[in-house]
């Protein structure tokens, strides 16, 4: 199949940026980490195109440890969401505001 | 140099540094037991005054550049040595310290609070002046000269008066920025140099050879003078000592005019001078016209005062403008001049706070307002208060006069016209002056309470400076001879 | 014998001096108080046993090194020559008859050791001029006795207005020492040195217009130690102080050390025509203001001090006609009348009981011992310059000099000291006249006279009135034993007609005595006085304290606010105040970027990444791409 | 890979297997000190071992280096580690927390911190990167007492995984234009042949430069810092403050070192970064009314400093960066050592409050915490001042005078900082109340800071000589 | 697949952005496959569709969001310069990105089988495996150290 590399790269970035959008956008904590993995998809769309543009293995490598490191993340931090919400009852992160200045 | 280092000797330099060091630390170790802390500080400051005493007499006379030089590897990736060297001025300025150290020990005995530290303090305070006054590496000099700065900060912003967080603030940061310009001067300097020798030294010594242009060496030149003229200080950048001498201990005060303000004009002489000969020829008038503004300034604004520290504040200043006029005249009378009235300055201001203190513990005031006719009341008191007001003023026969006459007459040969304004301030200096004295001693007795007078360990820091204070107005050889070398050839290795 | 020896002549009052300001008050009374008059009086003596020094060439003695540096060497020398000797004698003697004076005088006061001790440290301090070899020990001497009369002009310092009248005198006096320092500052860096014979040696090689410069700032310094215009203002109120130290610091000796300054330094000084005249203008000027001030002073004190300005007047007058001898015989004639009024009035005081005001006394002859009123007679017939009294006579040689001198000019001067003379013999009896005569009009009661304070007045109004013969005109069948003595240092040699001294000597006779009748016309029977504009203006100095208080001292506390409220406080402070406000105010500013809201942090992110985007795309448009 | 570059890995071995080991044990024996202390003896032998052992090979399966640099900072986060622990054990016993989980995930943690500066491999940069950030997630929020210590964890939770995103997608790009991960040439192709950046190559180093930025809080990206150092308990805050942020910055100086000058064009973009890091992070600390919010913002000011010694890019600025990484890092772990030492069941004092007069109550601890601010301002005297030196040194060698200056200014500002810090400490208006005596292990670990603080800024000359013979 | 994710973000109700993900993901998997990494898009559709994002849902449901994340919403006020911050975002993105002269070249064909992939994860990246494993498992500790219940009191 042929395409651009810079098609591809533009379709990762644009999805990599709507992932960034929803992370500005969504105040729910769920919701931020849903764009983080849409940013971290993006990445690895990058990956996979720039492998088979080099026609190498390591980006399809990365890729897939890219994932592994997003399940332990997404592990963590979904203990984390169970936590807050045993807290506060509440998922927005700007109620998590008790420190500042 | 080399051959001096070669020749195995004590190193006495090094022991002015560690003595009062090592009686910090042993301070701080006994803080439960004021009482040793008290002899302990004593005993170390009589000590570091023994050394200096036996300097002064058996090293006073040395031939050539340096009467005591002390070289030691250090930090070879910058070439940065431990170096002190010992000539007529540094030794002047040791005995110096290390003689108002002792009275401001005795004067620190009735501390009440924090006793140890206190004194720990005064004496990490006199190893910094010590160093400041020996070093003659860069970095080193540097070092000591921040390192002076912190003692003095805690002893006024703990033991100090209403008002002495600010002040502290105030007298750490200011000089701090002044320092800082010197510091980037210092590593700009050494590159220059490194680049031309390839060697990378910050030994002055080695530092003198260096080839500046002038306009690197005008911004180098501005670079110290940033450090040396907040520090001296010259108007208008003098604002943080009178707030800082006015809320610092009694003894604080004491080490800070007496000492702490001499290392400004210290490095003018031994550090900026020797470095930026052709700079310092330009900037000489400049010098000269702070120098007088400072002296009138400061005499006015005395006059103005009635807390009678903040008046000694300004005196100090304007006192030390006569001084730097000296060292702006460039003349070897002159300048033997300034560094005499220095060290004059130190003992008869010093000894003037002294008694501010005493005041102030007996009658708990420091306003003129509130002070008057004590000489009724506490005849030996006045009698000195007026002794050494009298020597501030300049009477011939006390001990500043035989600094300023010199000045005067050095600087008359090379500026007229500023010496002539400079004795226009005289006046001035003996109108605050008998207000002060006016203030304090005579008049009608402003509420009649039984006052003590001075007792014996008061007796014991007054005499001294007392009997100093009339010797060196009368036969001030001994403290002219060790310097004439020594000034004779900076004055030689400077201007054309 | 050795020369150096000659120290002890001011170093015996030092010793004292110190001695009393030490140990004075462990020490008993009247152990203190010997010590004081021995130690004058010691000085005295020694004095008179080293006389043969100060023959020929003088005697010039060091004692050790003071300052030496570079080019400048000095030490304390003292050079004991012809000029130095009879002053000298002079002061020391006078001194101990003032000190035995001032023992019965203070003989109430506790705080006795400070008087004595400063009385005697003056006394060094002016031996210290008188002596000095070079103009810094004079200098030295010249500040000492400055601080002395401020010691004791303040001596009762309880009293305000006493602490103030010193201060003043110190400082007024500091002014004229700035120009003398100025002076000497001059002299050095000219010639190298500043040892006086030295100076005098090269005085001609000096051009002439620094010879004028010097002189005018030599005078000026000597105007503000001798209350000389334009610096005389201290003097009348530096009569706050105790009689004694009128009498011997404002009266005998302090005030003249101008007039010796300028004889000292003569040859230097009589190079320049100008400052000749400029002296003996101010000379003049003084003594007739002061003459007239006299008028109508009240204070028995003030009248006495404003007199001794007019003298001094005619003595700056004599060394600007160029007569050192003149001037020195005036001084000493002069010191010696002073000395007495002083002292005598301080007994009349006493006998008013304190009281000050002429118009409080009268009738005192019967109130008091009657030789007092003889003492007092005799020394004002000397001020009012009564035929054969010694001061006629010096007062005589003086306007004969003026009469004399051949620059025309000089006349003018020579009809003010005239005027002057007749003022004076005016308000020398008004002031007889009111004491002594008529009835007693004060309210307090006489004090009683002790010995002391009596008879050192006898001795002091012999010489006084014989003081004449100290240097009596040849043609009276004198012998000027005065000008011999000074021979070369004497100055212009006066030479002229018999006619024309007998006609100045009858002239100075009538006036005299017309002073005199005056004087008895209008104060023979008490009349009380009218103030009017006129008395007001002389009652006060011709108002020279105001003006000055305008015109110096105010600016001057102006200038002080200024500074220091001014610029440390407002400016210099002000502006690092600002600085730490600024700080604060964009630390306050800043921190609130962490609002502690997550959304905030992260979209903080996201602008810094599109800052950074836009950085690159403009790198690469303006780095043209690829 | 092989057995060799087993044995060059043997210290962090040695970390991640104790920690497993530590993790099965705790899980059943719950007495917290034999773990804590089979934590310490792990981290100091895993020391000893980058210390003792000679790596055989110079390079570890292509993504990790066993050069002398990497071995060096290997040593100093075990021994950190180690600090760290001594620091926790009082902490865990009181909040009741599985010492196991701690001890193992702290070793785990440094084990990351070494990799990562010893990263010479995009994925093992990655790899590294992630595996601490993780611990600190945990870590942070595991005071289950303190409900600031979770906001702090979901705070520092989601900005990092945001980080990560941009770290990936950073890398993902540098891949895409080059082809190559492998660190020397990944970053050296970027470059065109012109010594210009490909736009790709740019937005790659950007996105990267955003993730550090991230990492060791550079401004605009630092808003995160005071909150989570201020939330997290003092323990971890300490090395959250030294070891996160001194790894990242050793694995970017060893980047440099080896890949030479690659920064032409973000030259400016950095100065700007640098000069924005040290004014902001000086200017918000002055605000500051809680110590550890003040240490935070100073940490702040300090990777501005940081980041001008990296800029330089010469040998001179790298050795001075990773001297001055060597002294923040003990200076300001030893600050928050003290307050962890100070903490006790009211918690941990911070607040100014608290501070007031404290000096008075515990003199020793507070004259340490004096001394190391004022190293953390550079007073002379202190390593702090060395380290400045040196950085302003290599500066103005690369002609970054304007930056020195705003450098100069900064630590003047921060100077008022600290001295306010001080002048509380001292204040004796009214009695402060009592504190915890503090436990031998931690005193010893003030100790050790304050003595290595001083030693350090008199003789500076051994450090100076080991680093500039290990920079590769 | 873009729309998938702009839906994805833009709904209020979790579950349902969650669902939109999980498609935009089987998307992002065809194109994987299509770029020639079988193995990589067999990942995605197992791994993140099928295990992470149904954690998502898991924990969603479990927790029983509400469909509305905010009482009052989003006003446009919020959405505006977001909105306008991550359109630049993408403009400048873009941009960049065909500033690069490699933009324009072609993908050449290519196939990398699951074998290769295998080899190179267990044979070069093996340590990173290691390292990748350790991972999971001080998540898993982390995660349960974190989930553990509150000690009464604190909950709420």
């Amino acid at each position: 199949m042929m395409i651009p590399f810079g098609h591809a790269l533009a379709f990762a970035a644009a999805l990599f940026v709507l992932g960034l959008t929803c992370v500005l956008l969504r105040r729910q904590v769920i919701m931020i980490l849903v764009g983080v993995e849409i940013m971290l998809n993006a990445a690895s769309l990058v990956f996979v195109a720039a492998s088979a543009y080099w026609q190498q293995a390591d980006g399809q490598v990365f890729v897939i440890i890219l994932m592994a490191i997003t399940a332990a993340e997404v592990a963590v931090a979904l203990a984390m969401v169970v936590y807050l919400w045993r807290r506060k009852r509440s998922l927005v992160a700007d109620v998590f505001n008790g420190m500042r200045g | 140099m080399t051959e001096l280092t070669s020749l195995p000797q004590f190193p006495w330099l090094s022991l002015l540094v560690v003595l009062p060091l090592a009686g910090a630390l042993l301070c701080l170790m006994h803080r439960k037991r004021p009482a040793d802390c008290r002899a302990l500080s004593l005993a170390t400051s009589l000590a570091v005054f023994g050394v200096a005493l036996y300097l002064f007499i058996c090293h006073g006379q040395g031939e050539g550049r340096w009467l005591l030089y002390e070289d030691v590897s250090w930090i070879e990736r910058y070439g940065a040595r431990y170096v002190l060297a010992l000539d007529g001025i540094a030794l002047l300025m040791v005995l110096l310290t290390s003689f108002m150290q002792v009275s401001a020990v005795l004067l620190a005995w009735r501390v009440e609070r924090h006793v140890s530290s206190f004194f720990a303090l005064l004496l990490l305070l006199e190893a910094g002046l010590m160093g400041i006054f020996l070093a003659y590496d860069l970095v080193l000099f540097y070092l000591f000269w921040e390192v002076a700065l912190i003692p003095m900060f805690f002893l006024i912003s703990v033991w100090g008066g209403a008002n002495r967080r600010q002040a502290a603030l105030k007298f750490f940061l200011y000089t701090l920025v002044g320092s800082f310009f010197m510091l980037i001067a210092i590593i700009a300097l050494y590159q220059i140099h490194g680049a031309q020798s390839g060697v990378y030294s910050f030994v002055i010594g080695d530092l003198l050879q260096t080839q500046l242009t002038a306009a690197q060496e005008g911004w180098l030149f501005a670079g110290f003078m940033a450090a040396f003229i907040v520090k001296s200080p010259l108007v208008p950048f003098h604002t943080w000592l009178t707030d800082a001498l006015t809320e610092s201990p009694a003894a604080g005060s004491l080490d800070l005019t007496g000492l702490l303000l001499k290392t400004g004009i210290y490095g003018l002489i031994r550090v900026a001078f020797p470095l930026f000969p052709n700079a310092t020829e330009s900037f000489l008038p400049i010098l000269a016209v702070f120098a007088l503004v400072g002296l009138f300034h400061a005499a006015w604004s005395a006059y103005h005062q009635d807390d009678i520290k903040r008046l000694l504040a300004y005196s100090s200043i304007s006192h030390l403008g006569l001084v730097v006029l000296g060292l702006a005249a460039w003349q070897l009378t002159a300048w033997e001049g300034s560094i005499l009235l220095m060290v004059t300055h130190g003992i008869t201001t010093g000894a003037l706070f002294v008694l501010v203190a005493l005041i102030q513990e007996r009658t708990g005031t420091r306003s003129m307002k509130e002070l008057g006719g004590l000489w009724g009341q506490t005849p030996c008191l006045g009698f000195l208060f007026l002794l050494f007001s009298l020597a501030s003023l300049g009477l011939p026969g006390l001990a500043n006069f035989a600094g300023e006459i010199l000045v005067l007459l050095g600087t008359f040969q090379q500026h007229p016209f500023w010496a002539v304004i400079a004795l226009l301030g005289v006046v001035f200096a003996a109108a605050y002056m008998l207000r002060l004295v006016q203030g304090v001693l005579w008049g009608p007795v402003y509420k009649e309470r039984s006052l003590p007078d001075l007792t014996l360990r008061e007796w014991i820091i007054l005499l001294p400076m007392a009997i100093l204070v009339v010797w060196m107005g009368v036969y001030p050889e001994p403290f002219l001879a060790p310097m004439h070398g020594t000034v004779a050839s900076l004055l030689a290795g400077g201007l054309p | 014998m050795n020369e150096s020896l000659l120290f002890l002549i001011p170093l015996l009052p030092l010793c004292c001096a110190v001695i009393n300001m030490v140990f004075g008050m462990r020490l008993p009374r009247l152990f203190a108080e010997v010590l004081a008059v021995t130690g004058v009086a010691g000085a005295f003596v020694l004095t008179l046993l080293f006389w043969g020094y100060a023959e020929g060439e003088g005697t010039r003695a060091v004692l050790f090194t003071w300052l030496n540096s570079g080019s400048v060497d000095i030490s304390f020398a003292l050079n004991f020559d012809r000029l130095a000797a009879p002053m000298t004698l002079m002061v020391t003697g006078v001194a101990s008859l003032i000190h035995l004076y001032a023992v019965g005088y203070m003989h109430e006061e506790e705080d006795y050791a400070r008087f004595f001790s400063l009385l005697n440290l003056f006394v060094f301090a002016m031996l210290a001029i008188i002596l000095a070899d070079n103009l810094l020990v004079l200098f030295l001497g010249w500040e000492g006795v400055g601080l002395c009369s401020y010691g004791l002009i303040g001596f009762w310092y309880r009293k305000l207005e006493n602490a103030k009248a010193g201060v003043k005198a110190f400082l007024v006096t500091r002014v004229g020492d700035v120009f003398l320092a100025i002076a000497l500052l001059w002299l050095f860096a000219i010639t190298g040195t500043l040892s006086i014979s030295e100076i005098n040696a090269q005085a001609t090689s000096i051009s002439p217009s620094v010879v004028i410069a010097v002189s005018l700032l030599l005078l000026l310094g000597a105007c503000g130690k001798s209350a000389q215009l334009p610096l005389m203002t201290w003097l009348a109120d530096a009569m706050a102080g105790p009689t004694p130290v009128s009498a011997l610091i404002h009266a005998a000796t302090m005030v003249t050390a101008g007039v010796y300054l300028l004889c000292r330094l003569f040859p230097l000084v009589s190079l320049s025509p100008v400052a000749m005249t400029a002296i003996t203008a101010i000379g003049a000027l003084t003594a007739i203001y002061a003459a007239t001030c006299a008028l109508a002073q009240r204070e028995i004190k003030r009248v006495l001090a404003y007199s001794t300005m007019s003298q001094v007047g005619y003595m700056f007058m004599a060394v600007g006609a160029g007569s050192v001898a003149g001037a020195m015989f005036h001084l000493l004639t002069h010191a010696f009348f002073k000395a007495v009024l002083f002292m005598a009035a301080g007994c009349v005081i006493h006998l008013a009981g304190e009281e000050n005001d002429i118009f409080k006394m009268g009738g005192l002859t019967r109130r008091g011992p009657v030789e007092l009123f003889w003492v007092f007679l005799a020394g004002a017939v000397c001020l009012a310059g009564l035929p054969l009294t010694g001061g006629f006579f010096s007062k005589d040689g003086i306007l004969l000099a003026l009469f004399t001198h051949p620059d025309p000019f000089y006349r003018v001067f020579w009809l003010i000291g005239v005027i002057t003379a007749l003022l004076t013999a005016f308000y020398t009896f008004r002031l007889v006249y009111l004491v002594f005569a008529g009835e007693y009009r004060g309210v307090g009661h006489p004090h009683a006279l002790p010995l002391l304070m009596r008879w050192p007045l006898w001795p002091l109004a012999f010489i006084g009135l014989l003081g004449g013969l100290l240097n009596l005109p040849a043609f009276v069948g004198g012998s000027e034993t005065l000008h011999h003595w000074y021979d070369n240092l004497a100055g212009r040699r006066v030479i002229a007609s018999h006619e024309v001294e007998w006609m100045l000597i009858l002239l100075a006779v009538a006036i005299a005595a017309v002073g005199w009748f005056a004087a008895h016309w209008r104060y023979r029977i008490y009349r009380a006085p009218q103030a009017n504009a006129l008395s007001r203006f002389l009652l006060n100095g011709w108002y020279a304290d105001t003006i000055v208080d305008r015109l110096f001292v105010r600016p001057f506390a102006a200038m002080g606010r200024f500074c220091s409220s001014g610029c440390d406080r407002t400016l210099f402070d002000g502006t690092l105040n600002g600085l730490a406000k600024m700080a604060t105010g964009w630390s306050s500013l800043i921190v609130q970027m962490t609002t502690g809201r997550l959304t905030t942090y992260l979209s903080a992110f996201a602008w810094g990444f599109l800052v950074l985007l836009g950085w690159f795309l403009l790198k690469l448009v303006s780095g043209g791409g690829h | 890979m092989s057995l060799l570059d087993l044995l060059a890995l043997l210290p962090v071995l040695i970390l991640v297997f104790a920690a497993t080991t530590i993790l099965m044990v705790g899980a059943w024996y719950k007495e917290p000190r034999p773990l804590i202390a089979g934590g310490i003896l792990t981290a100091l032998l895993a020391a000893l071992a980058a210390g003792m052992v000679a790596p055989p090979v110079s390079e570890i399966a292509g993504l990790f280096s066993a050069g002398g640099y990497a071995r060096f900072f290997t040593i100093l986060w075990s021994l950190l580690a180690a600090a760290g622990l001594m620091l926790g054990g009082r902490f865990v016993e009181d909040k009741k927390i599985g010492a196991g989980e701690y001890v193992s995930l702290l070793l785990y943690g440094a084990a990351g911190m070494a990799l990562l500066s010893s990263a010479t491999h995009l994925l093992g940069l990655f790899l590294a990167l992630e595996t601490f950030t993780l611990v600190f997630y945990i870590l942070i929020a595991c005071n289950r007492d303190c409900e600031f210590a979770a906001e702090a964890g979901l705070k520092y939770l989601l900005m990092g995984a945001v980080a990560t995103g941009f770290m990936a997608f950073g890398i993902a790009l540098i891949y895409a234009s080059t082809g190559s991960l492998a660190l020397p040439d990944a970053v050296t192709q970027l470059t065109t042949v012109s010594g210009e950046l490909h736009a790709w190559g740019l937005l790659g180093w950007g996105m990267i430069l955003i993730a550090v930025g991230f990492k060791i809080s550079l401004a605009p990206f630092h808003l995160w810092t005071p909150d989570v150092y201020q939330g997290a308990p003092a323990p971890v805050a300490a090395l959250l403050a030294t070891g996160s942020k001194g790894a990242v910055v050793a694995a970017l100086v060893g980047m440099l070192a080896v890949s030479g000058p690659i920064w032409r064009d973000l030259v400016d973009l950095i100065w700007l970064l640098a000069a924005l890091t040290m004014l902001v992070g000086a200017f918000s600390a002055l605000a500051q009314k809680n110590l550890k919010r003040l240490l935070a913002y100073s940490s702040v000011t300090h990777m501005g400093t940081l980041l001008v010694g990296l800029l330089c890019q010469t040998s001179e600025g790298l050795a001075a960066t990773t001297f001055y990484v060597v002294v923040y890092v003990v200076a300001s772990f030893g600050a928050f050592a003290v307050i962890a030492s100070l903490a006790d069941k009211r918690g941990e004092p911070m607040s100014f409050d608290d501070l007031r007069g404290l000096g008075y109550r515990h003199p020793l601890r507070c004259a340490v915490l004096v001394l190391l601010l004022l190293s953390l301002a550079g007073l002379p005297g202190t390593a702090g001042f060395m380290a400045k030196f040196t950085i302003f040194h290599a500066a103005l060698q690369s002609g970054y005078i304007a930056l020195v200056v705003i450098g100069v200014f900064a630590s003047v500002v921060s100077f008022a900082f600290y001295l306010r810090v001080a002048m509380l400490l001292f204040q004796s208006d009214k009695p402060a109340s009592t504190w915890h005596v503090g436990s031998p292990l931690e005193h010893a670990v003030l100790a050790v800071c304050s003595s290595a603080v001083l030693v350090l800024g008199l003789f500076p000359g051994v450090l100076f000589d080991l680093i500039g013979r290990l920079l590769p | 697949m873009l729309a998938a994710t702009l839906l994805c973000i833009t709904r209020r109700n979790p579950v349902h952005a969650v669902i939109y993900l999980v498609v935009s993901f089987f998307a992002l998997a065809i194109i994987f496959y299509l770029l020639g990494a079988p193995l990589v898009a067999a990942f995605e559709v197992i791994v993140y569709a099928g295990a992470i994002m149904v954690l998502f849902l898991f924990i969603i449901m479990m927790l029983g969001l509400a469909p509305q994340e905010t009482p009052e919403g989003p006003g446009w006020q919020r959405w505006a310069p977001l909105v306008l911050l991550s359109s630049s975002l993408m403009i400048c993105t873009l941009m960049l990105i065909f500033q690069d002269p490699a933009a324009s070249k072609d993908i050449g064909a290519f196939y990398l089988a699951p074998q290769a992939v295998g080899e190179a994860l267990f044979g070069r990246y093996a340590l990173a495996v290691e390292v990748i494993s350790f991972q999971l498992l001080f998540a898993t500790i982390g995660a349960y150290m974190l989930g553990k219940p509150l000690p009464k009191g604190d909950e709420q």
